[in-house]
């Protein structure tokens, strides 16, 4: 079930400090025609009222471990060839980014439908918190 | 056996404590930790009904053994992304 | 039905020559939460056999059109906040970046639904050809 | 009337070339056009069913009437992307 051996250098998972900056994409296999990015970004605005920024805690050992998980699922699920996590922790200000997912496919019906249920495990099962500065 | 159970979020706040100690049997099951947490720490009684009980770092099923040396932890609603 | 007033600085829309390099992401507004980046890769091998890579012929002035009615319907019809297309003309050489579209929402959803539609809508309408190099 | 009609990709390399001239009556619309098309280049007769009329850089409905100086123009199978 883990598909540790399959997934090694297929996954990444890591939790940063503060607004994740800019990166080189991952790079493609010549049979990926398929290289989706998301980027979550910390809005202006919560509930309503303006804010600062984010403030990300996570149980990380945990986070890194379901991640993972998710991650090595849609691999072993659907036709995606790597799946990239970055989740912060800490103060992310408004604008910043809080959350990059990037997956590669050769085809991008797998790679739309791997990003949307990454977000989705991800904004259930991934024990991290965010609490308004 | 005495565990220690972490708290995140919500119950946390609620505890004002990141752990909690609690008294298990031996031979306790996942579905134990919730009672014992609620006994332990009364401010999160009759708050952690949907809360999810996570064994070294993955989520347990009601009926998976406790042992003394598991990390536990109570997982609320989690809010990342 | 043109939504050009409306649409005006949210959709843009760009043919160039060869690959397509990195570039900046699109400025995020206060309630822009998403930003999702596609990049169509070309494959090294079409129809079985290896490739050099694949060169694009557009009926440039129709593709253009077309890519902004379909980027303005998107606008019109989804929770979203901008559109970018930018597609190669000429060689792209095995590896290299043939298209890249930019969707800017307040929530993930829109945006991963504009984006499938997008794509789906270029692959269906616009007048870009493709031939093996 | 006589009018240019654009030809790409796989209707472009079966006649041999980037345009064909076709003679339209006036009055005519869209869906005149491919039989013209096939009156004046028999080597796409047959194969351009399928193909949509553009006029003025957009897809023309069948009854879409066709003036003078409209720029028409075949569009089979694309594969941008």
């Amino acid at each position: 079930m883990s598909g540790d051996t399959t997934s090694a250098g297929r996954v990444e998972v890591r939790i940063v400090d503060g607004a994740i900056g800019a990166e080189a994409l991952p790079a493609v296999g010549p049979g990926d025609g398929a290289v989706l990015v998301f980027e979550g970004v910390v809005r202006g605005t919560e509930d309503g009222r303006s804010i600062e920024g984010l403030v990300y805690a996570a149980y990380e050992p945990m986070a890194q471990r379901q991640l993972e998980a998710i991650a090595t699922g849609l691999l072993d699920s659907l036709e995606i060839t790597s799946v990239r996590v970055v989740h912060s922790r800490g103060l992310v200000p408004v604008g910043g980014v809080s959350l990059r997912c990037v997956v590669t496919a050769p085809h991008r019906r797998a790679a739309l439908e791997a990003m949307d249920r990454l977000i989705d495990g991800l904004k259930r099962d991934v024990p991290i918190w965010k609490s308004v500065r | 056996m005495q565990v220690r159970v972490l708290l995140f979020g919500d119950e946390a706040r609620k505890a004002g404590a990141e752990h909690v100690v609690v008294e298990l049997r031996d031979g306790a099951v996942a579905a134990d930790v919730r009672p014992a947490v609620e006994r332990a720490c009364p401010a999160l009684a009759g708050s952690i009904d949907h809360v999810r009980v996570a064994r070294n770092c993955a989520y347990a099923r009601g009926d998976e053994a406790i042992g003394r040396g598991d990390e536990l932890a109570l997982i609320g609603l989690v809010s990342g992304g």
